[in-house]
């Protein structure tokens, strides 16, 4: 099993939403975070100066999957997470060794 | 002159006043968190050049002389002559303070349009023009003896002048400025319910002071605005509630937006018409201003407050309303429904002036805006959100 | 008729409605964040609800005639008849309109042992229920004439018609309606106190109106029962701060509840009482009402933000202490501290009569509504939170 | 006596109140989170304490008789022979009342300098000393007819009474307390903007019945206080966020606090001048606070909340100018700017001798206040938070 | 080591805070987030139609124990966080490498 | 690649993040989270008894980085963070076995 951990534009969170759960991935968990790019953010500029807002809103996905699963899953969030703009955001995957369902107990390794 | 008098205008001046922050607070619950700051802001800067515009040149173009019909003279510019002892009924002094409270809440209305969107620098200066331009001559067309009041037409506090204005304004900026980023795309949700029923409460707490203030008098015709304002309030977001709920779930910014919207429609009637009136009133207000919103939503305007689907079809609807149901035992007007159609005719014609003008000319200010400070902000701006972009701000830490 | 008195009670009807609000925040604080919208909203639909009722035959059946002692008769209904330029002090209309505020913030307090469970639609319908079977006859009894006022027990601006009928019918809902899922297994903490403290300020503020207005004048009864008003609620803020110090920390909503329970109780006696009455009572209901509270608690009823133990035990309190208290010099009643006991057996008989009544009533019309609409939502409903469910809302994005 | 002087005094009286929590909110959201509960309590609190110390002997002490110029006699202690329904022009009780809110309003505003830090018992122990050595004497001398009074110095809504004790005050405590834990080090920020924008909004409102009811009368002096105020604010404004644009963005904080600023420096002045003066006073006071304020950071004195800089100053600022600004048809005062400088030189003179006194004599009080409870709370509990150290709350869950 | 994620409902978050006390198990970090679950969350009936609410309240506990704790710090959680209705949430075992306190800079692998 | 996981102070927050940036680690994801480390938190003092405030305020920071790098995040997060009193917080290092940039699709492995 993998722990898919995707970090998105807020905005795009209904759209990713859906197209996972129309592909038949319905857990997750959901976190809102803030995050920093290697832009440093969005750059505003003013009178001569320009400030940098660098920790901009971003919501954070986990979804366990199984290894098969982990491409399918990727590219449904890339698909609907992207703009094309900077900020869109990372999906990084790590490996979990045990998965428990706490309502029946019942252990998946 | 007298105390009692003295003493209810002066409360409802305060009260006026603190409606301003309330349309702050109200819209500003409903946009999203980056740009909570901003909304209020901008009511309480409307307050503010609201007041500079008034004590320089506002007050006396509105309500001293009159140059053929559409504007007073300057004879009371900075205030000039302008006393605290005397006047009828009220010392001319707490008149013009109450009318400078006028100006800034109608100002801060219109901001619906601009919300989450506008360069707050552009805004000071369209707001000067704007209330140059639109809501002074209102206020002196229909309480400065201007054209339409000679022709007869009634406002008791501000149908036309103050809502009529800034909804229909407000639509027509809506059109320039264009929707915000994502709208429509991805939903934009309210991010604090709590914050605009806070809102509305100062609202509905202070449109005491604004109906009932407008009599200039603690006397029987201030009892009555209080009266229906208030029935008239309760019928329209019953009516709100029970049209939502057939179509879903009777939402709590559905019955505020009922509320507000029998606010603004019994406020040019409230002097003139008595409960019945305000029943009929409030419940017709609270379907047809239900419709608008759902009709400018369907066409995917981004009115994004909607004061116009409630402020300006409220305050439209109200001002003909009362062409209809004044009642002459009230202050002596009659409506149709007491056999005087000429009223009628007098509120249609000054609806159908002020929705033109304020559209058309909303628009042209706006554009005029727009060429010398650019009204919207860049997409990063956007993007970012107004509070950290106009104001180097966060809501919420 | 004069200005001055129309002033003060405009602006008293505006202060007291200001307080319906006032309590939707109030409890809204104490809430979890997913009933926010609820409770306020169920503030807002019972002043919707009680000025519909009080427009069509509220007002009639509590002070047009009287109907051997127990209501009014629908002479008055539609308010046909009620006058804006006459009346004693104030004009009829004002007085309706000032009276309609009461019915609707004593439904909203009611709803505190409905937090976090009732469905919307059954609590309009019990709400209708409740003012005509409760409220109305409360304020005929004891306002309009009927028989608790005909036996001589005072009520000065509702200790019995709005606090011992909120509070007690609070109490017998929570029993009827049962704890909220979890309730005592999980702790269910207030999610925003800044929420509840400025429902505070609102009803803080917005009591000056509520006792003070109650004078109908602007004379010295008003500025007397301003002042004890003031002087009760900062004494019984100061002796539940002092309890429960002694008993942990000082927390701010065990101040404000000390505040609220000083003004609930000082409310039947703000027009008979001097400051040394003021002082005991607010000192006296600070401990009273925490005991009241404490016990509740123990006892492990969920009447969740505490009308009971605070309106409730506040206001019988008060209008029983009135009738030792009663200093004749300010409004001619005499107490047991002046020589008189009859006073004090009439407010016991009121007291009594008006609990048992209350409680037991409630309790019926809420087995009433259930069995037409059920009151509780269902559990996956309570889970999820009411905002969703019934308003199809969330408070925060 | 005149029901409509007695009904402008009652309602000012629920507006001076509402500054109470309006002090409160407005500060909290300039707070931390952890800090929200204690900030509002803290002026909660404030309105506690001086109402018992106002009923005690507060009152006798500063408006009953006069001890060498220094103090009042105890004549009035325990509200003894305070009437409701004689007094000039308002019954003394209610001018009781309405100078009792003016002390809570005072006592809270100086709490900026204690913000996320003092000992909640602590804070009790010095309110009461605070208010019987400072604002008693202050409010004696120039409003009991004390000698400052007598030399002819005039406050007129408590420029010094108010805004020079608290805020010289508060810079006191500053020094005497210490920076909070971390201050300089890493950026403590406002945690809800909002919030403290509803506390604007609620200052703003109140302060309607803070200066125009310092007229005790509703008559063209009142009128004249709430126009000079209302302008003065917001040119402050204005003024304050032109200031800051020119360093960097408008911030609403920074327009908020102009129109503080503006509110502050406005109160001693606002009976004596017209609009012209209020103008001059509005914008000078948006940038010398302004100035204040940045010297006070660049100073790196922790006085939190800028007491200081803004009620401080603004309120030493507004004393001066009235003598300078004073126009003798409003009531009678002239300034040097009409001929007369022994205004000025009286205010001057009051001015430096509250600045002084308050300074000091907070200083001491508070040091005498350390030596029985400290008043900084250890550091834990400082890291962890007032409202669950002190109140053992949590703002938000 | 090992970083126990366990997403639990919030109203059972205090007896599970209690219940890894007493076993000692002190240090976690706690995060509020929002979950679907494979019941794609709670459905509410409305007059024939029926709504779905897909994300709710969860809280997410990461407690970071060696290997030989795991087993009792999954029994722990569940038989503190179960309710036996749907929604009672997962838990996840993830790999740790290394360990760091920041305040002594001593390292743990 | 692997992800560093600093649980630190909010107060230090800006002082690690600006460290960080320094030496040119700009990506990362900040979460507002709670935390009881094995202190139990912070101990209040009242009149006898004394309450222990266990769940404390603590930023956590995932920065992903490629293996070379994670001493040296892990060193400037523990200089920048650090005040020597209990409550620093920790940094914990989880494998990454798959990094997806959303805006281009590219996968670093
Ligand atoms: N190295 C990293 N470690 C952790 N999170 C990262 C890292 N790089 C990016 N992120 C997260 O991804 C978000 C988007 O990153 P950004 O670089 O702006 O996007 P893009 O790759 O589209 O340019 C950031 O706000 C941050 O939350
Ligand atoms: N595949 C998953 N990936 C990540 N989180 C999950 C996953 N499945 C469930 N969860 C989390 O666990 C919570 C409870 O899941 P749910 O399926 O409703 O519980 P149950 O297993 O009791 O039916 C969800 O709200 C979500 O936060
Ligand atoms: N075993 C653990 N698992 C997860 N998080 C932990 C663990 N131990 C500590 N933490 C996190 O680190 C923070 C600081 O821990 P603490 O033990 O107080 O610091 P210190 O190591 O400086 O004494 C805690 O608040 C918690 O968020």
């Amino acid at each position: 099993m993998k722990m898919v951990i995707a970090i998105i534009r807020p905005e795009k969170f209904e759209a990713v939403e859906d197209a996972l759960a129309e592909k038949g991935y319905l857990g997750m968990t959901v976190t809102e975070v803030k995050g920093r790019g290697e832009q440093k953010g969005i750059k505003l500029q003013y009178r001569g100066t320009s400030i940098e807002v660098d920790l901009l809103p971003k919501m954070k996905l986990e979804i366990i999957v199984d290894d098969g699963h982990v491409d399918e899953v990727i590219k449904t969030i890339c698909e609907n997470a992207r703009t094309g703009k900077y900020g869109d955001g990372r999906i990084f995957v790590v490996p979990v060794e045990k998965s428990v369902r706490i309502r029946t107990g019942e252990i998946t390794e | 002159m007298n105390s009692g008098d003295i003493a209810w205008v002066m409360t409802s001046t305060a009260l006026v006043l603190l409606m301003v922050p309330g349309v702050g607070l109200f819209y500003a619950g409903m946009v999203r968190k980056k740009n909570v700051v901003s909304m209020i802001t901008l009511s309480i800067i409307s307050m503010i050049i609201a007041c500079v515009v008034w004590v320089v040149y506002g007050y006396s173009l509105s309500f001293s002389g009159d140059v053929s019909g559409f504007m007073g003279n300057l004879d009371r510019a900075f205030l000039r002559g302008v006393d605290i002892s005397s006047g009828e009924p009220i010392p001319e002094m707490l008149f013009m303070l109450y009318q400078m409270m006028f100006a800034g809440v109608t100002l801060a209305i219109i901001t619906s349009a601009m919300a989450e969107r506008v360069r707050v620098s552009s805004f000071i200066f369209f707001g000067v023009l704007w209330l140059t331009f639109i809501y002074i001559p209102f206020a002196h067309w229909l309480w400065g003896n201007g054209w339409l009041s000679k022709m007869g037409a009634l406002d008791f506090a501000g149908g036309m002048v103050v809502h009529v204005s800034s909804g229909f304004g407000a639509l027509a900026l809506a059109f320039l400025l264009g929707k915000r980023y994502g709208y429509g795309e991805h939903s934009i949700e309210p991010h604090s319910i709590p914050l605009t029923l806070i809102g509305l409460a100062m609202l509905w707490f202070g449109w005491f002071g604004f109906n009932g203030g407008s009599a200039l008098q603690a006397n029987d015709i201030a009892v009555n605005a209080i009266v229906v304002t208030f029935i008239a309030s309760c019928f329209a977001g019953l009516t709100w509630m029970a049209v939502s709920w057939i179509k879903g779930k009777p939402g709590s910014l559905g019955i505020a937006s009922g509320v507000i919207a029998g606010l603004a429609s019994i406020t040019p009637a409230a002097g003139f018409v008595d409960v019945a009136g305000a029943v009929v009133i409030g419940v017709i207000s609270g379907i047809l201003c239900f419709i608008a919103l759902d009709l400018r939503i369907k066409r995917g305007i981004d009115e994004s407050l909607d004061a116009w689907a409630i402020h300006g079809v409220g305050g439209a609807f109200g001002s003909i309303a009362l062409g209809v149901f004044a009642n002459p035992s009230i202050s002596g007007y009659a409506g149709l429904m007491y056999g005087n159609a000429n009223l009628l005719v007098s509120q249609i014609i000054a609806v159908i002036a002020t929705i033109t003008y304020a559209f058309a000319v909303t628009f042209v200010l706006a554009k005029i805006t727009n060429m010398i400070i650019p009204m919207r902000v860049s997409i990063e701006e956007e993007y970012v959100g107004l509070d950290i972009s106009q104001h180097g701000e966060v809501g919420y830490a």
